[in-house]
């Protein structure tokens, strides 16, 4: 066990250190901080005092292994723009993206795994065609496109439901939908082909030939193995969404999530924000994935023991 | 007790008046920070009003006294004394905090320090005669902020150190007569009324500025009831906005021009007819009339009717004139090379349409122009052709606007798209130190006359900015003001009773 | 299933005409919706009736003829900048699709060559395969497009590279699990046994066998990345206007959607009907293809 | 039928679709009964089973007319009940169990969970109590440590002992009717014949009927009171198992009995060897490392094949035998370098080929070819007929596509198939012309040896035949040389010059055919022979039921540790078995010198999977 963990630590550090090394440098490649962080119509001799007031004078490497040396220490410096520290900015952000994230699983599972059930059970009648259909709109309509029409329709003329912000549970229903709609889409096809992969499966007409009604043979025996196919997906799934954040909805809904403020600090060239945010939220991913992994290899008893002849 | 809430595009990063010179950051520093002199913003011309000082004069030509007025508490319940005062004006004055020596370098220059004459009373000294100190005091930049707090916020408490004023940027304290109750960074700012304040009280308990940047749910959040009042309502949402009896928007065209700035020195572009040309081959009217419904203002001059006597609307230096571009184009022997026309995606509004119509009409005359989107600022790159910037005006006068950005070994020159000589920092020293109104005018005359000929810049229009609110609010911009200005202060906001 | 001795090895037009045969009414639909658009794509210059790119500042933001206000000849009105919203749509339809292949093509490309190396390779290589599979997964994607496009510029064919990393760890993925599974499959061991080498296994005996669950991959990947060009559009990085795509159009009209909806209107539809036509095509194609391994 | 019908099947009709898979098939099975349905493959036995518990519906098929009658108070009309009604009888009053061992249990839940499931179903039984009779129901099909097996997980469990949860499952509600569906295909005949015999008892304890289909001539004779025999949907024939087997009526009963090789019906006389082997084996060893647990150094090793001697001449035939998992299919990899051995020496045609690297060893690959074990498997569904069984070929020399199908014609023909079969794609092929597909691309490229591994094991007897006779064929016309590896030793008797059999990763016993199995002396050797089942019901009387006792030696080893080889002793020309050795536990049963008589004295049947790791 103790060496598992240890692998598995070795090879998160390992991914870890390529991105931070991976997100320095490109940080650095794409843009010089100066142009943003000065602001615009500087002199030559105000831009070479601020360049060294930001210590953006110092060798790429110098600073790179300063960086590194913050880890030690636990110091990753203030925000260029905000003047604040790294620490502080991400993690305020960091929650309410979490909880949006959260419900937006939540409300994916609950919504798409019975569909992707009865578009299995009745692929073939015209329950799993509109099923299939309305999950193929999840795909084939951009998030904010949803989002925004969501806005009109509910705020802006019925005027049901808040627009900004993240105050109280009314406030997630918007933009849970919104960023849900693709992961929905996803999980509810992915459900039905490994459902429909274990509906053929002989353990099915076993259960079946034990005279279990039709309804447990599909829940107990069905979802049970399928949902450690599910599990496998919703983890990368969830993984891509925490990752790729969701800068547009959280525009959109003044949602004060990461994904707006790594998007920000990206436009901004908001180095020690960036780096800090981009590592928080891989790290997140990383702890997310290995999670996954371990209750993939815990849900199914096939891999819950490596031994193998 | 009222309270409101407003839905802004954009809050700010951090809240410093000194280092803060960004359209965003002028919305927010008129409700917490007094200056030393106030002005009447009511009208458009200079009418100075006593602020944290009481009255000033001055006791020779390059040193002005003033008195300081008593009873001033900050919003931490410090006594303001001459010491505070001294400690804001020569923070930057005689900067050293990297940001603050930026700011003080386009426009206090020539501004030595401030000293302590008694409890009361401070005196500040120029380097030349200034003709323009109630302007250049009335500074946003020159905001009075606590020293001992300041100075407290890290370190030593006894020294101002670098990161004190860092500190300061997120925990703002001044005098005026709201307190920054809570402030997260591009997030919401929460203003509370401040009972101590020395004037007439704040109208408002509580003023909340959410950021809210897509526009679709900002309007829809004034909608909802969500946000009382809205900021940077384009022109093609006002009509949707007016048709709800229940809103209502106001709008003024800004003081600030949006501007299209031309490289000099690009290899491409050193011939002064190919710049003439782009700028000939723009029609403003058209695009005022299609994107700001004709409500923005297109000027023939860089020149605002809020400098007063120094309005010159006289002055023909900018001109749409599609023929003579055709012309000099020629005549420069421009070989179609692509002229790009940079742009940040969202910052100006309308700014993406204009350069794109922009680039359109460049083709009428016969300019290759491309449409180049980019996040960063080129304004400092060599390989900068054209872009779109604004030129707001910082304070009233032809210095607070062209002035801050054309100076001799200003930012533009600084940044090496602008070139100036001898001559042009001759004219430009008559223009800036001048007594004579006459002099100074007819000097400025001169400047456009040079900007006319090898042209740098184009102004485009000022644009027409629009607020909206709930119909029972009674808001509306200022003329007085710099742009963008939430003004929360008395006899500024109020409600109608209906 | 009878073993029919009469199956040849099928003909392209004819394995088509098979397929079409047996795709139900909403397959049909699909097909018949990706065959408009793609023609429509094809013939854009010939059909779109103005310069996707000409403007009219007058007579900007007019409604689809039919409305008031609309101006003759603009059969879906103009746009922002006085643009014929239908031209547009027709070229962005044009560029959104090419867009959209080229990316999922590179995706399958890059994605698909570092999957079979990292399945036959195994080992080190696998190891680092997978790593950076993990590091791509990891870093919000957003960002890679960010720093790709600010690195490399903007031009289309940035965008195209950045589009295509989009989806190649996913390739990557589906195509290394695969081909360890079929590496334990005694086909390849009797290939093995033939004295092939690894070239000809991974050419004759893995790819044929990748093919399917490739084709839905990529048929996800090319509605994902239509999706995230809108998204790119959207924060402003997409391809640079005044050029159309799709996406852009939506990501710049929305601002206009409750007072000048058409704009957004046709090119959203376009993307659903895309999207929805390619989805549906997966599956279909995924089906075709599987008879032949369900038929014992 | 003296006994009165239990279960009374009235000319039933079963549609899949349009088409008619079973045609007004009667017959009864009276209560204790044993009925074997028997008929070849696709005959619609399956289907037939299926019916009676009404799952064919889910299958996509349906009744078309006839009824099913259940008999009892009251009397059920299974083929009009609805599926409500049905639920009732499934699992409570009639049972199945299914063909496949391996996956018919769900995967993911505790086997204890399984078979409590159906007690507290039908029974009502709460949760602790149900556990507790699944407890017993487990201990009553002999399923060792049945206390452990409650948690385990279907993968920990061997086929057999799966098998027997099945089996448990199924019996657990005391049923009146078990429906039996191939439940030993799956299996190597020691499994099989345990299972066989743990029915039979239950049977005998609880007094139910049994529908028992099988394929299997053996099995049938071994088991049935009565036989009913189906081909293509329609009863041909139907009697108490003697009548059938003595007398059978129908052609395709006939045909069916002539078929079924029976062991003892005589071998290949063994050849002179005199020419140089075409592959001999000097004590080859193939290990696979084994991670047990997660902590570092806790590996072990798997000794697969440990020490294993023995040659080929050209045109004789090597038969290999043994339970399943004791190395056969690695040692035949082994020799091809298809895995690499630990240690040993492999050479074909007298040129050492353990250590040449790859691309030396693509040009010896044509001198041996391999039939897989798995024909559907080991053929790329992806690549038409013509591209496969030239593959080597065109791996050797390049050919254009003219030649490929030339040659591809030509290995068809020797195969016996169609010329355009080679436009065609594997899974358009039955079974049997899949396996022919394989020995054709084994003849592409003239093979001094190929080796067979169960190349007929999944096949109906009547297409084993035709394969093997093939071989014979082939055997004489080009001298190709054969290790062939078989579980069916009636199969192997037939075709082998010589036989090896093989326990725990090496070679217990060889020597020429007749003498292995007629003179077995290696205890393991009988013990096999005793579990063939024996297609003869009047025989059954006579059978030993087999024990399992022998303590095979452990395998799975710490790094560095090798098992003991056994010394081998010849007892007659050419006949050679593994003695004992004293130190050693390889043996535990009678001395190979001690008379052949004396039967092996096997006491407690231990579990015998518990020898293999999990
Ligand atoms: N789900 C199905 N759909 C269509 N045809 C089927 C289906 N299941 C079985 N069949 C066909 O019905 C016939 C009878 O099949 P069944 O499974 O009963 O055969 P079987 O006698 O059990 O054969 P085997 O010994 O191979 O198991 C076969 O021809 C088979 O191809
Ligand atoms: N790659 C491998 N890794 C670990 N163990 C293996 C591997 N291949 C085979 N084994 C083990 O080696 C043993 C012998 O396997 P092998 O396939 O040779 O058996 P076999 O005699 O051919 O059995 P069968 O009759 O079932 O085909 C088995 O216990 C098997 O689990
Ligand atoms: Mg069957
Ligand atoms: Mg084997």
């Amino acid at each position: 066990m103790l060496s598992y963990a240890l692998r598995t630590l070795t090879r998160m550090a390992l991914t870890f250190f390529v991105i931070v090394t991976i997100v320095f440098f490109a940080t650095r490649l794409s843009g010089n901080a100066v142009d943003f962080v000065v602001g615009e119509g500087i002199t030559s001799e105000d831009r070479e005092l601020l360049i060294a007031y930001y210590e953006l004078d110092k060798p790429l490497f110098s600073q790179y292994l300063a960086f590194l040396r913050a880890f030690t220490d636990g110091q990753f410096g203030l925000s260029f723009i905000e003047r604040r520290p790294v620490s502080q900015i991400v993690l305020e952000r960091i929650w309410p993206s979490a909880q949006l994230l959260l419900s937006a699983v939540a409300l994916t599972l609950l919504v798409s795994i019975p569909l992707g059930i009865a578009a299995a059970i009745w692929r073939k009648s015209w329950v799993g065609s509109a099923v299939m259909m309305v999950a193929f709109l999840g795909y084939a309509v951009p998030n904010f496109v949803l989002a925004i029409v969501m806005v009109l329709v509910f705020s802006y003329w019925l005027n049901w439901l808040p627009v900004v912000g993240n105050g109280t549970p009314l406030h997630f229903i918007m933009p849970t939908i919104a960023m849900a709609g693709v992961l929905i889409a996803a999980l509810t096809r992915f459900t039905r082909n490994a459902m429909l992969d274990v509906l053929g499966q002989d353990f099915m007409r076993t259960a079946r030939a034990k005279g279990l009604p039709e309804g447990r043979v599909i829940v107990k025996h069905g979802l049970r193995n399928a949902g450690i196919t599910i599990l496998s997906v919703i983890g990368l799934q969830v993984a891509g969404l925490a990752a790729a954040g969701s800068v547009v909805i959280e525009a959109i809904f003044a949602w004060p999530g990461i994904g707006d403020l790594l998007v920000n600090s990206a436009l901004r060239r908001d180095y020690p924000v960036l780096q800090f945010g981009v590592l928080t939220v891989a790290l997140a991913v990383i702890v997310i994935n290995a999670a996954v992994d371990l209750a993939y290899a815990w849900a199914d008893p096939r891999l819950r023991h490596t031994v193998q002849a | 007790a009222q309270e409101i809430t407003v839905g802004a595009a954009n809050v700010s990063s951090y809240l410093d008046p000194g280092r803060d010179h960004s359209n965003v950051g002028s919305q927010f520093y008129y409700n917490v920070f007094d200056t030393l002199i106030d002005k009447n913003h009511d009208t458009l011309g200079a009418d100075w009003q006593p602020a944290l000082a009481t009255e000033w004069k001055l006791v020779d030509p390059k040193t002005m006294e003033l008195k300081l007025r008593e009873g001033v508490t900050f919003q931490n319940g410090e006594a303001m004394t001459a010491d505070d005062v001294v400690f804001s004006l020569n923070r930057m004055y005689q900067a050293t905090f990297p940001p603050y020596v930026v700011r003080s370098r386009d426009r206090l220059s020539n501004f030595v320090k401030a000293e302590k004459i008694d409890d009361l009373t401070v005196r500040i000294s120029v380097e030349k005669e200034e003709p323009l100190w109630e302007t250049l005091l009335n500074l946003q930049q020159v905001m009075i902020i606590p020293e001992d707090y300041t100075k407290g916020l890290t370190g030593d408490p006894k020294v101002a150190e670098d990161d004190d004023f860092e500190a300061f940027s997120l925990a703002p304290v001044g005098t005026g007569p709201y307190r920054v109750a809570e402030f997260i960074p591009g997030e919401r700012v929460v203003y509370e009324r401040f009972d101590g304040f020395w004037g007439e009280k704040a109208p408002l308990a509580k003023a909340t500025v959410q950021q809210i940047p897509e526009t679709a749910s900002r309007v829809t959040a004034l909608k909802t009831g969500e946000a009382d009042i809205i900021t940077n309502i384009a022109p093609d949402q006002l009509a949707m906005i007016e048709s709800d009896s229940n809103l209502r928007t106001v709008g003024s065209a800004t003081p600030l021009f949006h501007v299209m700035i031309m490289n000099v020195n690009h290899p491409k572009l050193r011939d002064p007819r190919i710049r003439q040309a782009m700028s000939l081959a723009i029609d403003r009217d058209t695009l005022n009339e299609a994107l700001w419904l004709g409500k923005a203002v297109v000027p023939d001059s860089h020149t605002y009717k809020e400098f007063g006597d120094l309005y010159m609307p006289e002055l023909k230096t900018f001109e749409y004139n599609p023929e003579k571009a055709k012309e000099l184009l020629k005549e420069a022997g421009y070989d179609g090379s692509e002229i790009t026309f940079d742009t940040h995606p969202t910052y100006y509004t309308n700014g993406m349409l204009a350069a794109q119509a922009i680039t359109e009409m460049w083709k009428e005359v016969g300019i290759n122009g491309r449409v180049n989107i980019a996040e960063k600022w080129s304004g400092g790159s060599p390989d900068l052709m054209a872009r779109n910037w604004s030129n707001p005006m910082y304070f009233a006068d032809p210095f607070g606007s062209f002035g801050v950005m054309w100076a001799p070994n200003g930012p533009s020159e600084g940044e090496g798209r602008f070139n100036t000589d001898e001559d042009y920092a001759k004219i430009w020293e008559r223009f800036r130190f001048s007594k004579n109104v006459e002099a100074r005018k007819a000097a400025y005359a001169e400047l456009m006359e040079r900007i006319k000929q090898d042209p740098p810049v184009l102004p485009l229009y000022r644009p027409f900015e629009s607020w909206a609110m709930r119909k029972d609010v009674v808001w509306a911009p200022k003329p007085g003001h710099i742009p963008y200005v939430l003004d929360f202060r008395a006899g500024s906001i109020s409600f109608a009773s209906n | 299933m009878t073993h029919s001795a009469t199956v040849p090895a099928p003909s392209l037009p004819a394995a088509a005409y098979r397929l079409w045969r047996g795709a139900d009414p909403i397959q049909k639909a699909a097909i018949l919706i990706g065959l408009t658009l793609v023609s429509l794509a094809i013939l854009a210059p010939l059909i779109a009736p103005f310069d996707p790119n000409s403007q009219s500042l007058i007579a900007r933001l007019r409604p689809p003829l039919g409305f008031e206000r609309a101006k003759a000849g603009f059969l879906l009105g103009t746009d922002e900048l006085g643009r014929d919203v239908f031209s547009r749509s027709l070229y962005g339809l044009r560029l959104t699709l090419m867009l959209a292949g080229l990316g999922a093509t590179l995706g399958l490309m890059i994605g698909g060559t570092l999957g079979l190396l990292a399945g036959i390779a195994g080992g080190r290589t696998e190891a680092s395969i997978m790593a950076a599979v993990d590091t791509q997964i990891a870093v919000p994607f957003t960002l890679v497009a960010l720093f790709l496009l600010a690195i490399l510029g903007s031009s289309i064919e940035v965008i195209v590279l950045v589009l295509g990393l989009a989806g190649w760890e996913q390739y990557a993925r589906i195509v290394r699990g695969e081909v360890k599974r079929l590496m334990n499959m005694p086909f390849i061991e009797a290939a093995r046994a033939a004295g092939a080498g690894p070239l000809r296994i991974a050419r004759h005996h893995l790819l044929p066998n990748i093919v399917s669950p490739l084709v839905v991959q990529f048929t996800l990947s090319l509605s994902n990345i239509v999706l995230l060009e809108s998204t790119l559009s959207f924060l402003g990085l997409g391809v640079q206007p005044p050029t159309a795509t799709l996406g852009s159009m939506v990501g710049i009209g929305r601002d206009y959607m409750p007072t000048a909806p058409w704009i957004v209107i046709a090119p959203a539809m376009m993307i659903l009907l895309i999207t929805f036509a390619v989805q549906i095509l997966g599956d279909w194609l995924r089906d075709g293809a599987d008879v032949r391994l369900r038929a014992r | 039928m003296t006994r009165s019908p239990l279960l009374s099947v009235e000319n039933l009709s079963l549609n899949f679709g349009s088409f008619n898979a079973v045609r007004d098939l009667s017959f009864d099975i009276a209560r204790g009964e044993t009925l074997a349905l028997v008929g070849e493959s696709g005959s619609g036995k399956s289907a037939t089973a299926l019916a009676l518990l009404r799952l064919i519906e889910r299958e996509g098929g349906r009744i078309a007319g006839g009824r099913v009658v259940l008999h009892g108070t009251p009397a059920l009309e299974l083929s009009a009940l609805s599926d409500r009604q049905m639920q009732a009888v499934r699992g409570n009053r009639v049972s199945m169990v299914f063909q496949e061992p391996m996956t018919a249990l769900n995967p993911v839940m505790p086997l204890g969970e399984q078979v409590a499931e159906v007690l507290r179903l039908h029974q009502g039984l709460d949760a602790g109590t149900a556990r507790l009779a699944a407890r017993d129901a487990l201990e009553r099909v002999k399923i060792p440590e049945p206390e452990r097996r409650l948690d385990q997980f279907p993968h920990e469990l061997s086929g057999g002992l799966r098998q027997r949860v099945m089996i448990a499952m199924a019996l657990a509600c005391r049923p009146d009717l078990l429906i039996a569906d191939e439940p030993t295909t799956a299996l190597d005949v020691t499994t099989q014949a345990e299972i066989l015999t743990l029915i039979r008892q239950l049977q005998d304890e609880i007094g139910m009927a049994v529908l028992f289909i099988t394929h299997d001539m053996g099995v049938v004779a071994g088991i049935a009171d009565r036989v009913v025999v189906l081909r293509r949907g329609d009863k041909v024939e139907e009697g108490p198992v003697a009548d059938v087997f003595a007398r059978p009526r129908a052609p395709y009963t006939q045909a069916l009995m002539a078929a079924t090789p029976k062991l003892g019906s005589g071998a290949p006389k063994p050849l002179h060897r005199t020419e140089p082997p075409v592959l001999s084996v000097d004590n080859l060893a193939v290990r696979f490392p084994v991670r047990r647990g997660l902590r570092p150094g806790a590996h072990l090793d798997y000794h697969a094949v440990a020490g294993v001697s023995l040659s080929i001449a050209p045109g004789e035939t090597l038969g290999l035998v043994g339970e399943s998992g004791c190395g056969k299919s690695t040692l035949a990899r082994a020799v091809l370098r298809l895995v690499d051995p630990a240690g040993g020496r492999v050479a074909l045609n007298g040129r050492e080929i353990t250590r040449l690297g790859a691309s030396e060893l693509r040009g010896i690959r044509k001198q041996a070819q391999m039939v897989f074990q798995d024909p559907f498997a080991s053929l790329n569904p992806r690549l038409p007929v013509r591209d496969l069984i030239t593959e080597p070929a065109q791996i050797q020399s390049r050919m254009s596509r003219a030649e490929r199908q030339a040659l591809a014609e030509e290995l068809l023909h020797k195969v016996g198939l169609e010329p355009e079969a080679a436009r065609r794609f594997p899974h358009q092929f039955s079974g049997g012309q899949r396996q022919r597909l394989c020995i054709a691309r084994a003849l592409s490229v003239r093979p001094a040896l190929i080796v067979a591994d169960e190349a007929v094991s999944a096949l109906d007897v009547s297409v084993a035949r035709q394969i093997t006779d093939l071989m014979a064929k082939l055997q004489q016309d080009e001298r190709v040389a054969f290790l062939f590896i078989s579980h069916d030793i009636a199969v192997v008797e037939r075709v082998s010059h010589r036989v090896a059999v093989m326990w725990s990763g090496q070679i217990v016993e060889t020597g020429p055919t007749e003498a292995v199995l007629h003179n077995p002396q290696h205890p393991y050797t009988r013990r096999l022979l005793a579990a063939v089942p024996v297609p003869d019901p009047a025989r059954r009387a006579d059978r030993v039921p087999p024990r399992s006792a022998l303590t095979a030696p452990g395998l799975l080893l710490p790094v560095g540790e090798a098992p003991a080889r056994a010394t081998m002793i010849e007892v007659a020309k050419g006949h050679f078995v593994a003695a004992v050795d004293p130190a050693s536990s390889l043996l535990n049963g009678a001395p190979p010198q001690a008379p052949a008589g004396a039967a092996a004295q096997e006491r407690e049947p231990a579990d015998r999977r518990r020898l293999h790791p999990v």
